[in-house]
């Protein structure tokens, strides 16, 4: 059975139909769920995909974390669910507490979309362990907001937890620690800054992403339990 | 020379649209907060000027709103200084 | 004299009491004065634009629609159309810009097309004063803030520095998409038929922008109009596109148009001239923001993100719900009538405005302004261009590449998504950048050039150039160009000189769209761009498509391969100096000629690249600084540097000879393509080799690092410095 | 129930640097502007509300801010009801 993805898809979302491209032509099943339904369908992994939800006004992923399929989404984390949260669906996680900190805006003040090196801190989490610890992944950045920050205890909790996943080799935003993607204590809810959608084609100039990707598919359970 | 602690407050001028106010508005109803209108948001800036008096302060601000801190076409500010 | 204060003349006056026999209400005098400016009805540029080409094989829809439609593959069609956002964007940067985007996306899915890239063209007084530096901060912003936001791809553009810009920035930008299940057009057939306006709501913001904005030029007083901009919603934009095309799909629209410049009068009085139908609209129905407003301001504001639809009685609801799933307002406005009058009725039911429909939408007046070609004109072409031998070539070079027009623009793209869609296999910092369009194997390249300068020098040769250089651009990246969308930014068309340039510049575009086979498929007129009485350089922007047999197949403009052999493809006259980026940089001189282009050359040079495009490591075209600049653009895009045997002569680096093209390939193949290129009459000349951490020009060598150095901080460093609003 | 105007404005906690502030401050001397000092942006925001008494106004607006209005991980938030 192929794995299946739901991708969530918030008013003004904009890189669900991408993050189900990418997913798809790695083989698996997408769905697409709107963010007014109060259940989620039967998925292996659920996707909090990137772009503008509600025009991101007020505050990045403020408003979004508040749409109803929140609880469900919640719910399928706490039962052990694999959650990602990419870009804008890192800022929601971080929002509504599934992880910890909180994106501020970029040190340089200005949008930034362009191709960053990720170091692969922990590789033995669902999303990464099809990369090796220290792989340097070529994947780009898409954002304004996205410095994380945390208080230093809860920085000090994530390294000693081995939480911090992802780093930028060289930070372009600012953010706390090189941080640019973290996970939770269970290491099933993980969000991150880059896209690694973007990442899947040499076409489009690198698949490092689908490093990422493959890990994800190759740990959901619907693969896993297959004989 | 003193030092004054000023405060800024930039919105949008009344009868331009602003969207991330009417946003916040349509989203409150969900969360459980009936009754709220009329929300605005515009921008909130402390800073502290060395003036020779209160007015030189205030004066000085105004004109710091007028070139750099807001965009006279559409918004409007209101400056206190203590 | 209330018909002056809206910009009607005393004959255009006239004209409407002649018209309805009867004088007009002050409503619908309201409506005439937006759909008879010139933003709306192209009163002073119809006679001129109508011998421009607009037909073609591959043309599906042609000028006069939201966009041009053009087949680029069987089955596939795309939109594409550009914009102006010139005064609003002086007037207020950020949301000026950023209004722009929204208004050239929803023209594009009037269409029924998904936008999926856009192409901002932006021109800016000099960066060494705050209120520049503010004013592109500002743009660059709005068009991030905004085409990021609704997740449109900036793909390309261009950003060029000049002293006649500073008072009056151009900010154009052009917008592609594809046809997502079926071409919509904006006709109200049916009466009967229900009119249903969709998006936010409707207020007194750019009331008059039409009349007042776009189609005079500024003064002193221009503060009094400033309440007209708008605040952009990029949040309700991307709803309004997932939701029309939604409704698309599902088949549920009859008619379908945008909102823009003119507000719902324009819709209205065009969807029923073109389908020979009437219509009644209720303002009472109209979703307004603010309480009380007056029926003329609800007919004419041009409050952002509103598309108007026609839909069948049966298929009302279900339009209604699937706007409300998306968070829509969307209310029925009004309904299609038999006949052929626009009527507007309150909420009492008494009638506003009953006008004929065409006499809005297609009897405005039509200009013949009288132009002559200005005395200046020969002084200026007489005098030096500038084209003394610089102190020393090497610093020279290293001027021209540091120069804002020339370095890199990273600082403005890396602003822009230039990624989403999965689809960007060539995006800024080339030639064209080239888009693979969902979920195909088509891909295609699109561009957008204008050469003020040279316009200034030379309108009708200066037009010709910028058609050239964007197919040029197109066909670096082996792409065939295929059509046209342009841009005609200009002064004040009362005044005969600037008429004069206009009617150069549209003559030469449609002799070079004739030549290069790429017609018009329409476009925008810009003018009253002056400030205080000085015009701006006549400044035509060309936006150009061209198709790729398949994605992968694109050439980049960088190096890629040590040891590839390095072409000049075409013929070098050192005397093109004229408006040269070197006579500006080194010499500060503007003036002379500027180059001649032979279209039959540039045709062959066309051909040329798409032939040989499997064959080739890097083609990058020659144009401001020249072959030298060329050279070290494609150097650093690579990272790779090269030997080169060129004369030291600043003639030969810097002249911008048009339709050169300089290419890298492998020495197995360099054979192949100078034979092509002979059998083509296109001259080659075998110039250098890739490789190396230099670029070694033959009479003066820079370091790759440096010159890298030179290119990137250039323009980022030139906009660290403060900004200032006012 | 009666309505009550009110205003929350909302910083970067202190110690969370905020860039907005610093670059303004750093591109005010070079316009003319000495002298000023501690510059820090945030929101400033607008609206009404319906409710029994200004306490409870205040009370729910301070609910909202917690959850909606102001992230209490980065940032502090001040209420004042008129
Ligand atoms: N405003 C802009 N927005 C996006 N891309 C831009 C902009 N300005 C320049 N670029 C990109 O930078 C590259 C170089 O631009 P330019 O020097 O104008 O190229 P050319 O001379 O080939 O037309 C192009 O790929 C262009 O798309
Ligand atoms: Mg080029």
């Amino acid at each position: 059975m192929n794995p299946r993805v739901g991708v969530v898809v918030f008013p003004g979302s904009n890189c669900d139909l991408d993050a189900q491209k990418a997913f798809r032509d790695l083989g698996a099943d997408v769905v697409s769920v709107w963010h007014d339904e109060e259940t989620l369908p039967e998925v292996d992994v659920v996707v909090l995909p990137g772009g503008f939800a509600h025009g991101d006004y007020l505050r990045t992923g403020a408003i979004a974390r508040f749409s109803p399929i929140m609880d469900a989404v919640r719910s399928f984390a706490d039962a052990g669910g694999l959650l990602i949260g990419i870009c804008n669906g890192f800022q929601i996680l971080c929002e509504a507490g599934l992880l910890p900190g909180a994106l501020r805006k970029n040190a340089g003040l200005k949008f930034l979309c362009k191709w960053v090196d990720l170091r692969v801190e922990n590789a033995s989490t669902p999303f990464t362990n099809a990369a090796s610890p220290g792989d340097v992944l070529r994947i780009p950045i898409n954002h304004f907001e996205g410095n994380w920050y945390a208080e230093p205890d809860v920085l000090d909790e994530l390294k000693a937890n081995d939480q911090i996943v992802l780093r930028y080799v060289d930070n372009p935003n600012g953010s706390l620690d090189d941080v640019a993607g973290i996970c939770n204590p269970e290491r099933n809810v993980f969000g991150l800054m880059p896209h690694p959608e973007r990442a899947c084609e040499a076409l489009l100039g690198s698949t490092d992403g689908a490093v990422i990707l493959r890990s994800i598919l190759a740990s959901s359970p619907s693969l896993v339990s297959a004989p | 020379m003193t030092k004054f602690d000023a405060v800024v407050n930039v919105l949008l001028k009344p009868g331009i649209s602003d969207p991330q106010g009417q946003t916040i508005e349509r989203a409150l109803p969900a969360l459980g907060y009936e009754g709220v209108q009329g929300v605005r948001v515009g921008k909130h800036i402390e800073l502290s000027v060395e003036a020779s008096s209160e007015e030189e302060a205030y004066a000085r601000i105004q004109e710091m709103c007028e070139r750099l801190l807001a965009n006279p076409v559409i918004e409007s500010y209101e400056v206190t200084v203590s | 004299m209330i018909h002056r204060d809206l910009g009607l003349t005393d004959e255009e006056y006239k004209a409407i009491q002649d018209r309805l026999g009867r004088d007009p209400s002050y409503t619908e005098l309201a409506m005439y004065s937006v759909m008879w400016s010139e933003h709306c009805s192209y009163k002073s540029s119809r006679v001129h634009l109508r011998n421009l080409p607009t037909e073609g094989p591959h043309i599906l829809v042609g000028p006069g629609e939201g966009a041009g439609i053009i087949e680029v593959a069987p089955g596939k069609a795309v939109a594409f159309k550009i914009e102006s956002h010139n005064h609003p964007s002086f007037v207020e940067p950020v949301n000026g810009a950023a209004t722009g985007v929204g208004g050239i996306v929803r023209d594009i899915l009037s269409m029924g097309a998904r936008p999926i890239a856009l192409l901002d063209s932006l021109r800016f007084g000099p960066l060494d004063e705050a209120r520049t530096r503010y004013l592109v901060d500002g743009v660059v912003h709005g068009i991030s803030s905004y085409g990021n936001s609704i997740g449109v791809p900036t793909v390309g553009g261009e950003v060029v520095f000049e002293d006649c810009y500073a008072e009056n920035p151009l900010v154009n930008v052009a917008c592609l998409g594809v046809i997502d299940t079926k071409l919509m057009n904006g006709k109200a057939t049916g009466p009967g038929n229900a009119v249903i306006l969709i998006g936010s709501s409707t207020g007194r913001d750019g009331i008059g922008g039409a009349s007042v904005l776009a189609s005079a030029e500024f003064d002193d007083e221009s503060h009094e109009k400033r309440p007209s901009v708008q605040v952009g919603d990029p949040f309700t934009e991307k709803l309004l596109i997932e939701a029309c095309l939604e409704l698309i799909r599902e088949d549920l629209l009859v008619g379908f148009q945008d909102l823009g410049a003119g507000g719902i009068s324009c819709p209205i009085s065009e969807m029923t001239a073109k389908a020979g139908t009437g219509m009644t609209v209720r303002l009472d129905a109209v979703h307004l923001r603010e309480p009380q407003m007056e029926p003329f301001e609800i007919m004419i504001s041009e409050s952002q993100e509103r598309m108007m639809a026609v839909v069948e009685p049966g298929n009302v609801q279900r339009v209604l719900d699937i706007c409300k799933k998306w968070g829509l307002h969307a209310g029925v406005v009004g309904r299609v009538d038999d006949g052929d009058a626009v009527k507007v009725v309150d909420g009492a039911g008494e009638t506003i405005a009953d006008v004929p429909a065409v006499s809005l939408a297609d009897e405005g007046p039509v200009y013949e302004r009288p132009y002559e070609r200005p005395g200046w004109i020969d002084e200026i072409q007489a005098a030096d261009p500038g084209d003394k031998e610089p102190p020393d070539l090497a610093q020279a070079f290293l001027d021209v590449l540091a120069s804002p027009n020339v370095a890199d623009k990273s600082w403005v793209w890396e602003q822009y998504d230039h990624m989403i869609f999965l689809g960007t296999v060539q995006g800024p910092g080339g030639d064209a950048a080239v888009i693979r369009l969902p979920d195909s194997d088509v891909a295609v390249a699109i561009t957008a050039d204008g050469h003020g300068r040279y316009c200034y020098l030379d309108p009708y040769e200066g037009a010709r150039s910028a058609v050239v250089e964007a197919a040029l651009n197109v066909a670096c990246t082996g792409a065939r160009p295929l059509a046209v969308t342009n841009c005609l930014n200009f002064g004040n068309p009362e005044k005969p000189d600037v008429m004069w340039q206009f009617a150069q510049a549209v003559e030469g575009i449609g002799d070079a769209c004739k030549a290069l086979g790429t017609p018009v498929t329409g476009g925008n007129v810009s003018f009253y761009n002056e400030t205080s009485g000085r015009p701006i350089f006549p400044t035509p922007v060309i936006g150009m498509i061209g198709v790729l047999d398949r994605p992968d197949a694109a050439v980049g403009s960088a190096l890629s391969g040590d040891g590839d052999v390095l072409l000049l493809l075409g013929d070098t006259d050192p005397a093109d100096l004229g408006g040269s980026e070197f006579a500006s940089r080194v010499h500060g001189v503007i003036a002379g000629r500027p180059p001649k282009v032979d279209l039959a050359d540039a045709r062959d040079m066309i051909d040329l690249l798409v032939e040989v495009a499997g064959s080739l490591s890097s083609a990058h075209d020659c144009s401001h600084g020249g072959v030298a600049i060329s050279l070290a653009e494609s150097a650093i895009a690579g990272g790779r540097g090269f030997d080169c045997d060129l004369p030291a002569d600043h003639r030969f680096l810097f002249s911008e000879s048009p339709a050169r093209v300089v290419v890298s390939c492998a020495p197995d193949n360099a054979r192949q393509v100078a034979e092509a290129a002979e059998k083509r009459g296109v001259t080659v000349q075998q110039i250098g080799t890739v490789g190396g951490t230099e670029l070694r020009f033959g009479g003066f060598t820079v370091s790759l690092e440096n010159a890298k150095h030179v290119a990137a901080h250039s323009l980022a460093d030139a906009l660290a410095g403060p900004t200032i609003a006012s």
